[in-house]
């Protein structure tokens, strides 16, 4: 690959530098503060480009590699490298942020400088999240999101904005707790903190069970996983639209992102063994998720709530086990991302208007609002896997995996397509059908600002629905190479329990 | 007959104390203190420590005691001798005394000590116990001596700045 | 001959008697007095222990001791006595403003 | 052949042309890409079906769609007879429908959005039936049910229409979760998605069966089942056939093109394009058949007390469906395809007459508020006279022939359980012409029961809306003579006799017939009476004692009751799945799991700590003593328990 | 006497020289603020000789190696910070004298005998010159009552852990016949456990306990820490602790390591105590200095862990540990003290509502510090790298379950840490703005901390490599 500059390195720390570069323009230039943050978002956008036109999909190994020593003491490095599974994420993080500065240039009016910069600094750790292969500096990413998200969220949130951002963090990080106390003990037995070293090991089957709880407290609270998800709904409804954006869009997915990352090659026989009691949480996931929907009044609530279905379905396809349904999942993470960002976005476009997000005031929006409606359409339509979108495509493959892995799983996963369906179109009906409000009767249609986003997000919604192979592509030798290692345990004992069972 | 000097002494020191502890007038705590450290001194000079019984004496009772009675008589204190003596739990906190006295007493009985050091009686007698003390605090124990030093400077500045009415605002 | 540990038993005595001294005054110069106290109820163990070791370690560590008191005497009472120019108590439980 | 392409491509171009330019460019004139659109794919089809006429199919793979470990399916296109007729059919009516809109629609706001649905739908529809792979069809199937679900919220500022059209899409989310599995299942079985090799391969898995739940199904007839409640949604079956009749919330002109003609015969194409696989399952065929005539019957007995007149049509749907499923589960997918293609014609007519009528009367649905509309819109008379002859099954219109057709192969073999089901279509087809001239009688015949300012609105709908209205009744009329049974050509000594089921024979096979002649002019003229006495009980109640009805109605209280409430099945739908899911979703999940449960233990812990650390603190008292004592008590308790372990 | 002997003593005897100095210069000058600046300056001449110094003089009773060297860095730096802090502090306070800034060094001078002690005499009496001054610097502002009680009650408890800690002295050396602690060491060794050892083991460790403030001997901290001159509860938050780290660490390794095993079991239960404590009282409290002080109390636990674990590898987690503790508490301090001005006290959390509004920049400082001092799970701070090490120790050490506690204890401290941010970015300020005493020495010290903070938590390599070192 014969490109000028270190990508990764430079998608990660372009928007950092961008941010801590803003600190220093002055607080009433609010204008110049929106035009570098757009600035700096939109490079990174340009910069990352060549991870989709140079990756080589043709191998599993990681690709784009930098590796420096850093704390050589504990035998730290700087390792950053992507390989199909993760790269996408990284394209996905790059784009959302600029939605993000896009959305909010009219939105936010208080603090503007320092909301910039954290979304920027946000932007760096979510896709230095994705590059890590060093679990320290995994880690430090990990964590380090936490604090501008905690502050987006409890600075220029709703009203009860306090509440849940300090919810937010306690949650994640009572559970990411337990993921370092995991590493630490990896570290220990492997004496490195280098990724694909650790992925190589063959720990016993004890200690892979240990430790897969042990990070799976960090991921299945990121996910949400039932019954862990009860910080999201507030997260996402108290969050200003960016923050909501970011949270479906591209935070969620790092808890599912790390079981495919770390928990599946690093304890793979403990993976197999847990694999009914994922797929479980999963499948009641997606039925609680839905279910609860129906009781919300709330369209970010509502919309959070859908989130935890949806990621039932991810973490499904995850532990499935196979291609399809593996894949799938990958997919839907990506899918979801774009599904869901884009309908916090179009909720931010609305309560930008009417600070309201109750569903009751709203009613007939689609007289008062076509063009924005017909996007909400899209979206809701995308989000309720209708064939010919992109939402169709995961949900399709990972039902697939779901029905190969476990016939019963795939019929249960099934009934969320129904659930899907009914409160999604049943909010969407509230909101854009029957007669107008008087609310909102006089707002205005949405400007140009707005629209791009939403634009520039119906072009995956189409894209990945018409000619998913653009994005599958990068997944196959990556999901394979880790199926190889989830299927071929590792430790005597699960040798033994694979044998009793007769295979799984 | 030195078991009867003892017996004598421990008692007094005992009973002193427990006078000091108990006496509702810090004015007599003060007194009764020094009357016990004269005490101690009678059991350092049991223990063929003099000079120690000296500082005892001149240290000790003279002048810290007497700075304590200096300021206990300096601060006005009419209304202590009609209030309680004692805290609200002071039956537990005899208890806790009472166990800790117990376990001490427990591990202790039957102390026996393992090392012989150069310093018999005789050697002490034949250089004279305030020579010998002085040789070791001045040679071995030099730098314990200028920190001790020091300590009482500290002292000093401290007592001063504290206890001085307020000069500069 | 005195057995050592009738000294150390009359030390710990003296010492365990200035622990409740200092648990139970409300006075804050008798809890003082009491703190004295277990540096005695030390002093006379180390003495004692010197003795019968023939090492005069112990009695100069004694020595240091005194001195150690002495100074803490003067600062010790050189804040009570800055303390009871602001509120004029000696009474320990009334000095309890910081709490909780 | 690739020109074949055109026919799906015309009208999504069109639709994306009039979705971006019709709001502000288009406007008005947004039906002619629309129209032109599906005037050049119905031309394209005709083609098409000339090639095929000459032999000629085409199956071939566009690009692949999604590909994931072996899983592997293309967008890929499947010519033949049956996807032909089909062609003609979606096209044809559409393009009838689209020209009868530019009247009917004029004044509509949304006019642009309008035809940019219907291009959608057409589309969507043309997509459904040329695919050549599961997924593909899944993907139309869907997808005409989006358009369905757009249009039938039309007029969405109005509840009802908004209701129902999430309904529509709701009740047909159950079908196709059913629909789903079954493709799925195909895959899981066959390892590919494409119809050919599908087909090819469904022999050798006839007698396989897998567990579930300790059960062991017939894997053939489990697919089948689960393919089948697609089909069950999508062209209203009972249970799913909720939706239909409240889908005439939508406008007229889709009522008629999706509702009646096209979309919701999508189930039967769909069977008959599958019978590969449901020939392999007699468990499967049968279901389809008792589902088919319970519905047909059932639909039949409600659309005769209903008032609304798009109503009755609709139940006159499902009914009808139910007629094609018969004939579907007793292996003649031939008949069945025959009456879909004869029932789209009148159908669709009969929606757009109802139409017409609406469009008379200012919107107004009821019948009972109409009457002696006959001299004011005789072109509607006419035309929607023809259509209900042909649904009634009275010789020579197009009707008779498809409907004669089902009941004689459901006959066909005479064992118990055919008699049934064709006494049960025989029946239904009573019901059918009852209800049919009910319709005639109260709309077009006596005296007019609406308002003045009605009656003085009356009028005869412009060219654009007769005109269709023409050509279709011409089709009523005419569409059956390609499928004359062999009884009546052996008399009549017209050539070809049953063209069309030889033509359909490579894709659907035809059953053997084992009755002789004799039989077969026996049912058929019990039909053809059955449904003169239909049109003649309709008369004596609607013309000549128009007392009857009210009188038999109140002696029948309950049985009336029943079914002009259409048995209750929406209010036990509701009860027994909507409200306990809210309830459910609100006072369990919401409010225990989530409100009590977790979040009492989410919020639980940090206020234990904080109740655990105002109970510690108190030891904080600020007294020194108690300091002191804590150190001591401490010091005590290390001692004794270090002591204690020690000793031991 | 030969000069040499006395070359590990250097920087002691040129600190108390400068406190001499900075004393007698106290009496002619009326700008007090030079006596501070002397005051590093001496620190600085100070640290120049350490790097010569190592070495044992009179005879093993003072040790200058890289563990005492170590440490003290960290008492110069506490020292430096604590002036800078203090010089408009005390001025505001109206507490502006000189003797203070001698008395801060006259302290350090305590801790640096503290940690090069190689005999409990010297050991005594270095913790008697730091605790003096302090006592006297906790009631410095002489007219404040709450400035006496703290003096009061430290005096107090302290006097009566010293006494504690003599009968520990008193008897191992009974036992022993030596006060020297690596002497001891050899003795215990030779002659394993008995009662009376184990009773000494336990007055000291109670007396180092009460330095330390691990619980139930905390129980001053938070009223002292409260009721001090806030620069002086940042230096005694700090500095004493530390010098209690160094001479626990000491005598129990060296002196009564052979008998860890006895002696880790209280020392984890007193461990976890301390930890939750000091976080679950923290929760609780309003007025941000006594949160500081629990919260103080709770690394306190956290660093005992490094005992705990012991070797080099624990011992340099725990020095590790206190040196990122000394600046991250530092610059949290400071950041209080920069809100006290003229009749506003600016301890309250209710004085933070809003800083972020009005003064973003000491928002964002205090807002490091606090996710420094939360730690564990947040990096890239310093506090992180603490905490990271001394898990991976404790881990290392087999007590993954006692990481496990430790871990959750440092979620529930970002509880409390993350209020004082809530307070300073979610809320509004309330009635007027607060005024900022920003001085040119607040200022720098703020500055140091801040960059300290930051800049070892993305690159702390070179102090782990000291921290190895020095633990050799």
């Amino acid at each position: 690959m014969e490109i000028g500059y270190p990508v990764l390195s430079t998608v990660i720390f372009l928007p950092v530098f961008g941010g801590l570069l803003m600190l220093l323009i002055g607080r009433n230039q609010e204008s110049v503060v929106k035009w570098t943050a757009l600035f700096f978002s939109t490079l990174t956008l340009v910069l990352s480009l060549p991870l989709f036109t140079e990756f080589d999909k043709t191998t599993y190994l990681m690709q784009f590699v930098e590796r420096k020593s850093w704390i050589p003491d504990w035998g730290v490095e700087y390792y950053v490298g992507v390989d199909g599974i993760s790269v996408l994420f990284v394209l996905l993080s790059a784009l959302i942020t600029i939605l993000c500065v896009l959305i909010s240039w009219n939105s936010i009016k208080i603090k503007v400088k320092e909301f910039y910069v954290s979304l920027l600094l946000i932007e760096g750790a979510m896709i230095g999240v994705f590059c890590s292969l060093d679990f320290f500096l995994f880690y430090i990413f990990w964590e380090a999101m936490l604090i501008p998200m905690y502050l987006i969220i409890g600075v220029w949130g709703g009203p009860r904005r306090v509440y849940a951002a300090i919810k937010f963090f306690l949650f994640t990080l009572v559970g990411s707790i337990f993921m370092l106390i995991g590493i630490i003990v990896l570290y220990l037995k492997g004496g490195t903190f280098n990724i694909l070293e650790l992925s190589q090991m063959a720990l016993p089957f004890n200690l892979q069970m240990w430790l897969f709880w042990a990070f799976f407290a960090a991921f299945a609270v990121k996910v949400p996983m039932f019954p862990l998800h009860t910080w999201l709904p507030d997260a996402h409804t108290e969050a200003p639209t960016a923050g909501s954006v970011i949270l479906a869009a591209i935070l969620i997915k790092m808890g599912a992102y790390g079981f495919l990352r770390f928990s599946l090659p690093l304890f793979p026989d403990a993976s197999t063994a847990m694999t009914p009691v994922m797929l479980g949480l999963s499948v009641v996931a997606i039925i609680y998720g839905g279910l609860v929907c129906f009781a919300q009044t709330d369209l970010k609530r509502l919309i959070a709530y859908s989130s935890v279905s949806h990621m039932g379905f991810v973490t499904l396809g995850i532990f499935t086990l196979n291609s399809q349904g593996m894949e799938g999942g990958i997919l839907y993470m990506i899918n979801h991302g774009i599904i869901t960002g884009a309908l916090f976005l179009c909720v931010g476009i609305v309560y930008d208007r009417t600070h309201s997000r109750e569903i009751v005031d709203y009613g007939g929006l689609a007289s008062v609002m076509p063009v924005y409606a017909g996007f909400f359409m899209l979206f809701t339509l995308a989000s309720i896997g209708l064939p010919g979108l992109n939402g169709f495509i995961s949900e399709f493959l990972v039902i697939l995996g779901g029905f190969k892995a476990k016939k019963l799983v795939g019929v249960l996963a099934a009934t969320g397509i129904i659930i899907g369906a009914g409160y999604m179109l049943w909010l969407y009906q509230r909101v854009f059908f029957n007669e107008v409000n008087e609310n909102i009767a006089r707002i205005e249609p949405m400007g140009l600002r707005e629209a791009l986003p939403l634009l520039s997000l119906s072009v995956f919604v189409f894209w990945i629905g018409i000619y998913p192979d653009t994005f599958l592509s990068f997944m196959h030798v990556s999901v394979n190479h880790l199926l190889e290692r989830v299927n071929y345990g590792v430790s005597d004992t699960m040798m033994a329990i694979k044998g009793l069972t007769g295979g799984y | 007959m030195v078991e009867w000097f003892f017996g004598y002494l421990a008692g007094a020191v005992i009973l002193l104390s427990i006078l000091v502890v108990l006496s509702r007038n810090p004015v007599h705590s003060v007194l009764w203190m020094l009357l016990m450290f004269l005490h101690v001194a009678g059991l350092y000079l049991l223990l063929n420590a003099e000079f120690l019984a000296a500082t005892q004496v001149i240290v000790y009772a003279g002048a810290i005691l007497v700075l304590f009675l200096f300021v206990v008589m300096l601060l006005n204190l009419k209304e202590e001798l009609r209030i309680k003596r004692f805290t609200g739990g002071w039956p537990f906190r005899l208890l806790i005394a009472a166990g800790i006295l117990i376990i001490l007493k427990k591990v202790l009985d039957g102390f026996k000590v393992g090392f012989k050091g150069p310093w018999s009686i005789e050697a002490i007698e034949q250089a004279t116990h305030t020579k010998a003390l002085g040789k070791v605090l001045f040679t071995e124990y030099i730098l314990p001596f200028e920190i001790a030093s020091l300590i009482l400077l500290v002292a000093i500045i401290g007592a001063v700045f504290l206890a001085k009415k307020r000069l500069r605002t | 001959m005195v057995p050592l540990y009738w000294y150390l038993w009359l030390g710990s005595v003296v010492f365990a008697v200035g622990i409740f001294g200092f648990l139970t005054r409300r006075n804050i110069i008798i809890m003082f007095l009491s703190i004295e106290l277990m540096l005695n109820g030390v002093n006379i163990s180390l003495v004692a222990l010197s003795h019968y070791m023939q090492d005069l370690r112990g009695q100069i560590l004694v020595f240091f001791v005194i001195a150690v008191a002495a100074a803490e005497a003067a600062i010790g009472l050189a804040i009570i006595i800055a303390m009871f120019r602001n509120k004029a108590t000696l009474h320990a439980d009334e000095i309890a403003e910081m709490k909780g | 052949m690739q020109y074949y392409l055109l026919i799906p491509l015309m009208p999504l171009g069109a639709f994306f042309f009039n979705l971006i330019l019709g709001k502000k460019i288009v406007r008005r004139q947004a039906h002619w890409p629309s129209t032109l659109a599906v005037a050049g794919s119905l031309v394209v089809s005709v083609m098409v079906l000339l090639d095929v006429l000459s032999g000629k199919t085409l199956n071939e793979d566009l690009y692949v769609w999604i590909v994931s470990g072996n899983f592997k399916v293309s967008i890929g296109f499947l010519i033949d007879q049956l996807t032909v007729v089909m062609l003609i059919v979606v096209t044809s009516v559409s393009f009838l429908v689209h020209v009868y809109s530019i009247g009917y629609m004029q004044e509509d706001p949304g006019y642009y959005r309008f035809y940019a649905y219907l291009s959608l739908f057409t589309f969507s529809m043309l997509m459904l039936v040329t695919a050549n792979n599961f997924l593909q069809l899944y993907f139309g199937w869907e997808a005409v049910g989006l358009c369905s679900y757009l249009l039938i919220g039309f007029w969405y500022e109005k509840k009802s229409a908004s209701n129902a059209g999430k309904k529509a899409f709701i009740v047909n989310r159950f079908g196709d979760f059913g629909f789903g599995l079954g493709v799925i299942m195909v895959f899981l079985t066959f390892g590919t998605l494409a119809y050919i090799p599908v087909f090819e391969g469904a022999g050798s898995m006839a007698a396989q069966s897998i567990n579930i739940l300790g059960m062991q199904v017939d894997l053939i007839t489990l697919i089948a089942l689960l393919l089948f409640c697609g089909a069950v949604g999508k062209s209203a079956q009972v249970p799913l056939h909720v939706w239909l009749p409240d889908a005439m919330e939508g406008p007229t002109p889709v009522s008629a093109l999706i509702h009646a003609a096209t979309m919701v015969t999508a189930g039967v194409f769909m069977v008959a394009r599958l019978n590969p696989i449901f020939s392999l399952s007699p468990v499967a065929m049968d279901v389809v058949a008792v589902v088919g005539a319970v519905t047909a019957l059932f639909a039949a007995t409600i659309a005769l007390v209903q008032n609304d007149i798009k109503r009755v049509i609709a139940y006159s749907t499902i009914s009808q469906l139910g007629y094609m499923f018969i004939a579907c589960g007793v292996g003649a997918y031939g008949a069945g395809v025959f009456h879909l293609y004869t029932h789209a014609f009148f159908k669709a007519l009969l929606f757009l007459c109802a139409g017409s009528v609406m469009h008379a009367m200012g919107g107004e649905v009821n019948m009972q508020k109409m009457g002696g509309l006959r001299k004011y819109m005789p072109v509607t008379y006419a035309t929607m006279l023809l259509a209900s002859l042909s649904i009634s099954g009275i010789p020579p219109f197009a009707g008779f022939f498809s409907k004669d057709e089902i009941l004689w192969m459901a006959y066909n073999g005479g064992s118990v359980g055919r008699i049934v089901w064709a006494l049960g279509g025989t029946l239904a087809a009573l019901l059918t012409a009852f209800y049919s001239f009910r319709l005639i009688y109260l709309t077009f015949h006596g005296e007019f029961r609406g308002t003045e300012e009605q009656k003085h609105h009356l009028h005869e709908s412009p060219g654009t809306m007769t005109i269709p209205l023409i050509i279709l009744g011409i089709g009523a009329v005419a569409a059956g003579w390609i499928g004359i049974p062999p009884i009546i050509s052996s008399i009549t000594g017209v050539e070809h006799a049953n063209w069309f089921a030889e033509f359909m024979k490579p894709v659907l096979g035809h059953p053997e017939i084992e009755a002789p002649h004799s039989t077969e002019a026996m049912v058929m003229t019990f039909s053809v009476a059955i449904a003169v006495v239909g049109i003649a009980v309709a008369w004596l109640f609607y013309i000549k004692r128009r007392e009857m009805p009210v009188s038999l109605a109140r002696r029948y209280g309950l049985i009336y009751k029943l079914l002009y409430n259409k048995y209750y099945v929406d209010e036990i739908y509701n009860l027994i799945v909507v409200r306990p899911t809210m309830l459910f979703s609100r006072y369990v999940l919401v409010g225990l799991t989530d409100g009590v449960i977790i979040e009492g233990i989410v919020n639980g812990v940090p206020a234990l700590i904080n109740w655990f650390g105002a109970k510690v603190r108190r030891l904080q008292t600020g007294l020194l003593q108690s300091y002191g004592t804590m150190m001591a008590l401490g010091l005590f308790l290390i001692l004794a328990i270090a002591f204690i372990v020690v000793s031991k | 006497m030969d000069i040499s002997t006395i070359g590990p003593l250097l920087p002691e005897i040129i600190m108390a020289a400068s406190a001499l100095l900075v004393l007698l210069f106290e009496l002619v000058i009326r700008k007090k603020e030079t006596a501070g600046l002397l005051s590093i300056i001496s620190v600085a001449i100070v640290a120049y000789y350490i790097p010569q110094s190592f070495g044992k003089a009179f005879g093993g009773m003072f040790i200058s190696d890289g563990y005492s060297v170590f440490f003290k860095f960290i008492f110069f730096i506490n020292l430096i910070l604590t002036v800078l802090l203090s010089m408009r502090y005390l001025v505001i306070e109206k507490s502006n004298h000189g003797e203070y800034y001698a008395l801060i060094m006259f302290s350090t001078l305590g801790m640096m005998i503290m940690a090069s002690a190689g005999d409990l005499i010297v050991l005594y009496l270095g913790l008697e010159l730091m605790a003096l001054s302090t006592y006297v610097l906790a009631g410095f502002i002489r007219h404040d009552i709450r400035s006496n009680e703290a003096a009061i009650k430290y005096f107090l408890l302290g006097a009566f852990s010293s006494a504690l800690l003599l009968y520990g002295i008193t008897i191992i050396y009974g036992l022993t016949g030596t006060t020297d602690i690596s002497l001891i060491g050899a003795a215990v060794a030779e002659k394993g456990l008995s009662t009376p050892l184990f009773l000494s083991i336990i007055f000291l460790m109670v007396a180092f306990g009460f330095k330390i403030a691990l619980a139930p001997f905390h129980m001053w901290a938070p009223d002292v820490y409260e009721g001090a001159p806030t620069s002086i509860t940042a230096f005694m938050s700090v500095g004493p602790k530390a010098a209690g780290f160094a001479a626990f660490g000491r005598v129990f390794l060296t002196g009564f390591g052979s008998l860890s095993a006895d002696w880790t079991g209280i020392l984890i239960v007193l461990s976890i105590l301390t930890m939750a404590v000091g976080n679950i009282i923290a929760i609780q409290q309003s007025n941000i200095k006594r949160m500081l002080a629990y919260s103080s109390v709770a690394h306190a636990g956290y660093a005992v862990l490094g005992i705990i674990v012991g070797g080099a590898e624990g011992i340099s987690a725990m020095m590790n540990y206190l040196f990122i503790y000394g600046f991250m508490n530092i610059g949290a301090f400071a950041v209080v003290i920069m809100l006290r001005s003229e009749g506003f006290q600016g301890e309250a959390l209710e004085d933070f509502k809003g800083l972020a509004r009005t003064h973003p920049l000491a928002a964002a400082m205090m807002l490091v510090f606090m996710f420094s001092l939360t730690g564990i799970p947040i990096p890239p701070t310093a506090g992180f790298i603490g905490k990271f090490y001394l898990f991976k120790a404790v881990i290392g050490a087999g007590y993954i379950w006692l990481a496990v506690v430790a871990v959750i204890f440092s979620a529930i401290s970002a509880y409390f840490y993350l209020r004082v941010v809530m307070y300073m970015y979610m809320l509004e300020p309330e009635g007027e703005a607060v005024t900022l005493s920003l001085s040119p020495s607040l200022g720098l010290a703020l500055l140091i901390t801040t960059i300290a903070v930051i800049f070892i938590g993305l690159y702390p390599s070179p102090l782990l490599s000291f921290a190895r070192l020095a633990a050799g």
